[in-house]
This record gives C-alpha cells, structure tokens and sequence, in this order.
C-alpha cells in the first residue's frame, strides 16, 4: 500500500493565546502532531514609539521607553539616557551611577522570575507561577519606595537618577536580597529534578550557537548554547567593570539550559547588588544643569547598547541639536531571538513549540516597538 | 435566549407572581455576579498588573474570578493594554464568540483613549468603546492592582442591579447605534 | 585590539571604499558607498582579525534630502563595534540585501521597507507584517508624512 | 432476615423507607421502579453535592498551596461560590456553531455525564449502603468507566474545531492505554480476595484496623501505586490533562462548550474523580471498616483523602507530552502491573497472604 498520505493543516497560535507572552500568533504547519513550519505573524503591538520619539523633548521619551519593555523598563530607560549622554557628553555623578546599576539588576532579577513563573505554566505546573510573583512583588516594593510606580518606573533619565533614595531602601534591600537566595533553593528544589520538567525540556528545541550568533540572538539564550558574550563585561557600560561577577554560560543550549543560565543570572545580579550597595558613594544623584526643556545635546549620531534580561538592548539615537531626537532606532533582544524561532523550534510537537516559546522567553513590545 | 429567561414571562400572570419575578431576578443577577470567568486576555503593559492582580498577594479569586482560556466559557473579558488597529478586528470576534450575558472592563489608559499612544501614533486604536460595549472603565498607566479589583467590585455592583434581560437591550442598542 | 589601532586597520585594508566620517565621538562611524556594501560586509564579517559576526542593528534614517541605511555591527569574541552608513538618494531608495551574510538582517530589513519605502534588492520575503494588512497610506516613518486621523502633539506655550 | 445495624448506619434509614414503600401496596412490576427510581434520584443528589462541594475544595486547596486564599468573599471561606457559578451558568446562553455535528455535539456532554454516574452503582457507600451488590461488581466499574472516552471524541469530533479534535485524538489515545494497567492492578486485588463483588472485597478487609488493608501487603502497594498513576490518567487530570491543556490547546475538546453543557463536562469530570478514589477506597484502604464512627463516615474520609491526593498533583506536577505519556503507559506501568500480578499469584499459590 502506498504511503499513506497525510494531508497538512495549520493551526493558528493566537494572537489571543494562553501561552503567547501578548499578542504574537505563530502559523504552525502541522503533520498530525509533529509541527512541521512555524511561520511568526507579529505587528499587533506596533504603537510606533519611534515616530513619537521625533516629536517629543530628551526628557519626555523616557515614559515611552518605559511602555517599549515594561517587564524590566529600567533597562529601556538606561539604553535612552546611555545614548543621550554619549551624544552631550554629560559626565553622570558616581552615586547615580551606582543607583542605576542597583535598580537595572533588581529589575533582571523581576523579570527572571516572570520568566520562571511564565515558562512553568506553559509546561502545566501552576504553582511556581505563583511562588515567582510572589518574590517579584518584594522587588516591587522596593521601586515603589523609590520612584513611586509598580511597572513603569521613569526614574532612571539623561543626566543621572529622578529621584534619591529613601533611607530604608539599603536595609530593605538587603533583606531582599538574603529571601531572594533562600527561596531560590526551593524553586531549584521544586522544578529543577523534576523528572516531568527534565523529559518536558530536556533536548528540546536545541538552537546551535552559529544559527544564534548569525541570527542576532543574544543574552541568556546565546549563553545557553555556549557562547560565552555579556556585554556589562564585554562593552562594559555605565561602571560594570568595576565589579567582579561571572557570565553565567551552559553548553547545550537546549530549553533546559536556557532556564538554567536565567537562574545563575539571578544568583550573579544578587552577587552584583550587594557589591554595589556596599560601595553605594554620597553626593550628587543628577546633573543639575539637565533642564529638560533647554537640554540640547550637540547634532549627531550614536548606539547605545546594554544587557537587557532577554539580551542586546539597543539604541540608535540621531539628533540635530533642537531639543528633539530626530531619529530614534530601538532593537531589542526579542526581536531577533522570534525570527530565529522558526529555525530551531520545528521538527517537536505542539506542545515542544509551547515550551520553546516559553523558554526564549519574547515579549511583544520589544518586537513590534 | 436561555431557557431560564422565560420563567418570569409566565410567572408575571400568575397573581403574586410579581414577587416571585423579583426575587428571581435578584438571585439570578446575584448568581452573574458573584462567578465572573474573565477571559486571559492581555496584551501590553496592563497584562503585567492583571498577572500580578492573579497572583498571591491581590489575589481574584477571593472574588471568585478564575481565569478561562477558551471565550465560549468566560464572561468577562478585561481588554488589558493598548489595542491597535491590526489588533481591533480580532478583539471584536474574540468579543462576538463570548456567550451572552458578558461584561467589558476596559483597563489601562490606552483602552480608555489611547493613554499616551494618543498623540503622534499612527497605529493605537484611540478607545476600545469604538470596537465593543464597554461597562467599566479602570484609568491609571498601567492602574494599581487595587484599582482594579474595585472595577471589579465596580462591575458585580452593577450586576446586582441589573434587570433580568437588560444585557440584551444594550449589546443590541450599541450594534444599531 | 583598541579602538585606535581598528581605525589604523580599518584604514589601512578598507581605505577606498569605508571613509571615516569625523563626529568626535568615541566610537568610529564610517561611509559606505551602496554598490559596495555586500563585498565590504562580507569582508568585515570573514576577516581574521575584526570577525564582526553579530550585526546588532539596522537603522534607516530620512534626512530630508536623502535616505541612509545605518548598520552596527558587533564582534562576539573581539570586543569590537564598528557602525557604517550607506546614503541613498531620496526619491527612490535602492539597497542590497545582506541577508546573505548576517541572515539576522531579514526582519530589520523589512521593517526598513515596510515603514520608510526603501527598496531591499534580492530580499527573499518582502511582505507587510508591522502595520495591519490593509494599509494604504504609504510610508508612515517618513519625516514628509501624514495622515487625516494623525494627531500630533501641540508646542508647549512656554 | 432483617441484619441489624448500628444505631448511626444509614442502612437502617433505607430498611425503614423499603417497608414503607411495601406497606403502600403497589403492585409488584411498579414497586421496583419506584424504589430503584427513588434510589437514583438520591445517589443524582448526593454526588451532584459532592462534585459542588469538590470545585469548592479544589480551588481553596490550589489557593492555600500558591499562597492565597481562594473564594472568600461570598459566604464564610466562599462556601456558595460554587453554587453561584452553578445559577451563572444556568443562564448563559448556549452558543450553537452552524458547522456543528448537531447530534454529536448535543449528545458529547449527555453522556459524560451519565457515564460518570453510572459506576456508583455497585461502590459500598457503608454496611448495607449498596444499590445492587453484583457478585462481578468490578467486572461492571471496569466496563462503565471507559465510558467517558466516547463522549471526549464525541465532543472533539462534534465541535469541528481543530483544538478541539486534537483534543480529542489525545483524550482517546490515553484513556485506552491506561486501562490496561489500571484492569491489571485491579485484578492483583482480585486474586488477594479471591471474589469479584465489592463488597466481599471490602469484607475481606475487616479486621485489625489497618493492617487488614490491601494496601499493607507489599504486593498491594505496589499496585495501589499503579491504580493510582492509571486513575489519573483515566480521570484526565495532571500530569496528564492533555485533553484539555489550557497552553495548548486552549481549552481542549470543551473549546465549544459554553452555559450548560460546558458544566456538564466540568461536574463529570469531579465526579469522576470522585469515583476514581471511591474504587481506590475499596479495593485498597478497606472500604468502610473502622473502629469507632459509623461506616459511612469513614469510606467518605478514605476518600476524600484519595481526592486530596489527585488534587495535590494537579497543583504540584507539571504536564507530560503526548509521546511521553504513551512511552510511560506501555514501557513502564504495562510491565510493572503485569509482574505484580505474576508475583501476587505466586504468593496467592504459596499462601503468603494475610
């Protein structure tokens, strides 16, 4: 008899999806269970904060910045006022720049825990979801005590920090830090062993580190297939170079590895707080001559780029000497890792392109800007 | 139209039957409130406070809201974050395929009017009430947790109040109007 | 490898086609001429020294007088970063494709088509997939751009 | 002919409401009608109760182990929430889709919801307290309880939905494959007791409080542990909820399903964890034999510990993958229960069993 013929179907993921982080819809070809071609549909986020970039001052972008990543939009509002600075020159003072090193790790250790949270409930276990926001909403705390606001914090702006910080942030901080590492162990304890959670992500969705790095994937999912590049050490911004930490690297780069990398992020950006709030300076926390109606950095053009949790943050920033960019160009670490996702997500079942999904771990805002 | 609906019809022509009606209806319209299945259904930055609003420590379900995935089941859909125009036509069917007696609570500036999207976006669909009946409007960028739970408690007040067959009236007088 | 000994390099094997443009800033930004960009891109990339592999970004820019395409690129084991520009004219925006070289570039690329109308030659997939599919109004990133229901932000009295 | 019972046993409840009906002197053929209608009418009630009381405990069980509370605002701790959702859904509307397989679809939760009542038939609630003793009671559970697949794929095929029959396609591949080791770890009960009826069963295991209990025998836990893996399974519930896997499939074969007909399927499927832990009291933890309370009390607390235990593994385990569930079903359980059974002959043969 000849082979029997099966006919292939597609099936739409989203863009109204338990599982998709927002509103992404991937067009899955489909041979009966085995996913045969992924085919992303993105755009149904694109609020073109560019183009609102060109008619708004230095200082009225960073809320944008903020709505671009909402999960860890401290780093988008560093990657803006990063530029700002390299174009005006603007020397930020010592004390600021340890506050923002404190609050842009604080804001990775937020989002790995979404992370861990979001990627357990797509495999089935609902209950990390929980433990993860629950250790989310201290960090939580600790923003609303400074900058006022549970997600889009605004505090970090050309010229150095909005505000300072209140005396019983360091204490509480500390405090933070010390839960965050005990409970670590239970999460660990919970998923790590857990034979379910090694069969479910264990080889699955294995993305070779030159599809990676030719596909312009970077951050914790580069790291996971043994790449070992970190730019806070490798373009090291801001005063990274003055603290010791290691890249967190795994070698096979297969979903577990990636859950991994993200979980010795975690212990590395504990390791870089309590470095930083040991060595936290006095004075100044702002430039005081930035006012943000008169500031016009010189004409010219520059790219900034940080290490966001979900990889190279950047930012192309042109301007013309008004006191408006003219241009702004905004990459973020999810755009890249989504068109990567076709080339290493097929071939598994439905339920492998839900746990590769998870475990690159995209927002839409940072795709679709 | 749900079988349950034509119970009063007769009940009104029995005598007394008047009180029979009313206190249907109020446990009726107690039992719409007090079991809200919202739909999980977010898109921007407001998502992130309806996750955080689930979890433990503002926690829906003491309101007896659990989330469904699927619209048939869910009779609440709280449009979380900016809608834009590639994404209006899909809200509306995701909309359309909820089962009747539904509610809206439209979270977040962005929903409201297009929050800060409002000016020099060519693509943000300015307020969610052109595309689907909205019932309760939650302001805020993205509003506390707090905040919304009292929409939520905003929207099963007006429920109680609600006549039997009133959700019919509305979602009918918005398609003509 | 310093940034001043890449400029020394960069002058030395590429000095014909990549003219350093002085910004005085830190980082060297280069001009490229449109017919030479895929040799000189592939030449970057394969080079035994500069290995840029990771191509961070692919802005577009519209001075009003001309388009130019900005590629940052990225070396993932030399610590270097190198940025060039290509000027195109402004009526119709031509530009190969590097797709080729860094595939990463498809998606920046087409997002260059889709929102500022600059041709990509050779591009496998150039399709809409930002703004919704039945878009009609041209090219909304452009600077001559507008649009009936486009509100823009009224000037601060100041 | 009358057997005593204790003062608090509800079968003395029954023998008075039978002479009752006997005195009132309806004709023979309408007597047993009335009496076995009268009996279903009250087993509908007492588990459409029960599965009630199981959603509530459910969700504040889940909400304690994530750290929150569950239902609290309507009544003390919630306690009509479940009622309340029950009124809701009683008036949503029925969403009919014109590309429907009318008949399947009607009929989808008709039958699940009948399948998952018919298996209380033959479960001893308490001495006395059983509908029909069949001498092949567990022959007839083990029958009934692949009834639901049929609604499953009936509701998969119906809604002319692609999740919908992936779900479908999944429900049916993993009840069938762990029906094998959940009959064969029934069956290592069977040779222990020697009869097939439930309550010889049950009888079998009076004695010395718990070391009578089938689970006590080595043998018995063992296949107490593979009944249960295999109940969890049949009862479609974590780690193996494929059928309706919220992440990918959205809602699974009840995609449809909205107002009445999705509460059918939601009530089945508690009752049929229900009865999944009620055949595990039986069989394995001595049924209603107990010391002091009366033997209704203690099968219902046997059992509704088994349900604590299913619902702790929906909150703790995460989901496996189609393939991964098959390879588990028929490389490992297969095996284990039929050794176990090999070994409980053995030892049946050797009289190393108490």
């Amino acid at each position: 008899m000849s082979k029997l013929h099966t006919e292939e179907f597609v099936v739409n993921m989203g863009p109204h999806h338990p599982s998709t982080h927002g509103v992404c819809r991937l067009m899955l070809t489909m041979d009966g269970e085995r996913v045969v071609k992924i085919e992303p549909v993105i755009g149904y986020l694109h609020r073109a904060i560019e183009k609102m970039c060109e008619n708004r001052t230095y200082v009225q972008c960073i809320p944008l910045m903020d709505r671009f990543e909402y999960v860890t939009s401290m780093s988008a509002d560093m990657v803006f006022s990063l530029a700002t600075e390299h174009l005006a020159e603007v020397e930020v003072p010592e004390r600021a720049q340890y506050l923002r090193v404190i609050m842009l790790e604080l804001n990775r250790i937020a989002s790995h825990l979404i992370f861990y949270g979001v990627t357990a409930m797509d495999i089935g276990a609902l209950t990390p979801f929980l433990y993860g926001l629950r250790e989310r909403e201290k960090i939580i705390d600790l923003f609303e005590m400074t900058c006022g606001n549970r997600l889009t914090y605004n505090y970090i702006r050309p010229g150095g920090v909005s505000k300072d910080i209140p005396p019983e942030f360091v204490p509480q901080c500390r405090e933070v830090i010390k839960l965050i590492r005990s409970k670590l162990i239970d999460y660990e304890g919970l998923l790590n062993e857990n034979p379910i959670w090694l069969a479910r992500n264990k080889g699955v969705g294995v993305m070779p580190p030159e599809l990676g790095i030719s596909y312009g994937v970077s951050g914790p999912v580069l790291r996971a297939s043994g790449v070992e590049y970190d730019i806070r050490r490798d373009d090291p911004y801001c005063i990274y170079d003055r603290f010791d930490f290691d890249v967190a690297v795994r070698h096979n780069g297969d979903c577990y590895d990636r859950y991994l990398v993200r979980l010795d992020e975690i212990k590395q950006s504990c390791r870089i707080i309590e470095q930083a709030l040991d060595g936290l300076p006095e004075g100044e926390f702002k430039v005081k001559k930035i006012n943000p109606f008169t500031f016009k950095p010189p004409a010219g053009e520059t790219y900034a780029r940080i290490e966001n949790s979900r990889g190279e943050m950047g930012c192309y920033l042109v301007s013309d000497g008004t006191n408006k960019p003219f241009r702004v160009k905004l990459r973020g670490g999810s755009f890249n890792q989504l068109q990567a996702l076709p080339y290493f997500g097929t071939g598994g079942l439905i339920a492998d392109v839900v746990a590769i999904f998870a475990s690159i771990d995209v927002i839409l805002p940072e795709v679709d800007r | 139209m749900a079988l349950i609906e034509k119970v009063p019809v007769y009940a009104e022509k029995i005598p007394g039957g008047s009180i029979v009606t009313t206190t249907l209806e109020r446990v009726l319209s107690y039992g719409r409130a007090t079991s809200l299945w919202y739909l999980l259904f977010g898109t921007a930055c407001c998502a992130i406070e309806l996750m955080c609003t689930g979890a433990s420590r503002y926690d829906f379900d003491r309101l007896g809201m659990i989330f469904r995935a699927s619209p048939r089941q869910s009779d609440l859909i709280i449009v979380a974050g900016t809608i834009t125009k590639k994404m209006a036509p899909r809200l509306r069917r995701l909309y359309d395929q909820m089962a009747e007696p539904r509610y809206v609570i439209a979270m977040g500036g962005c929903t409201i009017k297009g929050g800060p999207f409002y000016y020099d976006s060519y693509a943000v669909e300015k307020g969610v009430d052109h595309i689907i009946p909205v019932d309760v409007h939650i302001p805020g960028c993205p509003p506390r947790p707090e905040s919304l739970l009292e929409g939520c408690i905003h929207l099963q007040e007006k429920i109680k109040k609600q006549k039997l067959g009133d959700w019919h009236k509305k979602v009918r007088s918005y398609d003509q109007g | 490898m310093t940034r001043d000994d890449l400029k020394d390099y960069i002058a030395s094997h590429f000095g014909d086609k990549l003219t350093a443009l002085d910004t005085g800033r830190y980082d060297p930004l280069y001009e490229l001429k449109a017919e030479h960009l895929v040799e000189v891109a592939r030449a970057l990339r394969d080079d035994e020294n500069l290995k840029f592999d990771f191509l961070c970004n692919i802005g577009a820019v519209d001075t009003t007088e001309h388009f130019e395409a900005v590629y940052n690129l990225a070396s993932t084991t030399k610590r270097l970063r190198l940025d060039f520009k290509v000027i195109m004219s402004h009526d119709n925006p031509e530009i190969d494709s590097v797709i080729d070289i860094w595939p990463g570039a498809n998606w920046h690329e087409r997002e260059m088509w889709e929102l500022f109308g600059i041709n990509i030659r050779n591009h496998p997939n150039l399709t809409r997939f930002l703004l919704p599919d039945e878009w009609d109004q041209g090219f909304p990133m452009r600077k001559d751009w507008d649009a009936p229901d486009f509100i823009r932000m009224p000037e601060p009295e100041t | 002919m009358q057997t005593q019972y204790g003062t608090l046993e509800l079968a003395r409840v029954f023998q008075w409401l039978h002479d009752l009906l006997v005195s009132t002197g309806i004709p023979e053929p309408w007597l047993t009608v009335v009496i076995y209608g009268l009996l279903g009418a009250m087993m509908f009630g007492v588990l459409a109760v029960l599965a009630l009381f199981l959603v509530w405990w459910e969700r504040k069980i889940a909400g304690h182990i994530q750290q929150r509370f569950g239902p609290m605002r309507h009544g003390w701790h919630g306690w009509y929430q479940t009622i309340m959702d029950a009124i809701k859904l009683l008036q949503k509307e029925d969403i009919l889709v014109e590309t429907r397989d009318k008949p399947v679809f009607f009929w989808a939760p008709v039958i699940a919801f009948v399948a998952a009542f018919l298996a209380y038939i033959v479960i001893p609630f308490g001495k006395g307290l059983v509908v029909a003793d069949l001498n092949v009671g567990i022959l007839y559970i083990i029958a009934v309880t692949t009834f639901t697949v049929i609604s499953l794929l009936m509701a998969g095929w119906g809604s002319n939905n692609k999740y919908a029959l992936l779900g479908g396609m999944r429900s049916a591949a993993q009840v069938v494959s762990y029906e094998v080791p959940m009959v064969v770890s029934i069956l290592t009960v069977i040779v222990f007791v020697g009869s097939l009826s439930m309550v010889d069963i049950v009888k079998a295991q009076s004695g010395i409080f718990v070391l009578d209990w089938n689970i006590v025998h080595p043998l018995g836990l063992i296949a107490f542990v593979t009944y249960i893996t295999a109940a969890t399974a049949e009862a479609n519930r974590t780690p193996f909820d494929l059928p309706e896997a919220e992440q990918e499939l959205v809602a699974g074969y009840n995609v449809e399903y909205s107002g009445m007909k999705f509460a059918m399927f939601f009530l089945a499927e508690f009752v049929n964890m229900f009865t999944v832990s009620a055949i595990a009291t039986t069989l394995f933890l001595g049924g209603w034999n107990g010391p002091f309370l009366p033997s209704w009390v203690w099968f219902l607390l046997k059992t509704l510990a088994v349900v604590l235990l299913l619902m702790l593994f929906r909150w703790t385990f995460p989901r496996l993958r189609v393939d991964q569930l098959m390879e588990f079903a028929w490389k490992f359980l297969v095996p284990v229960t039929f050794a176990n059974l090999i070994l409980a002959g053995i030892a049946k043969y050797l009289g190393l069993y108490w």
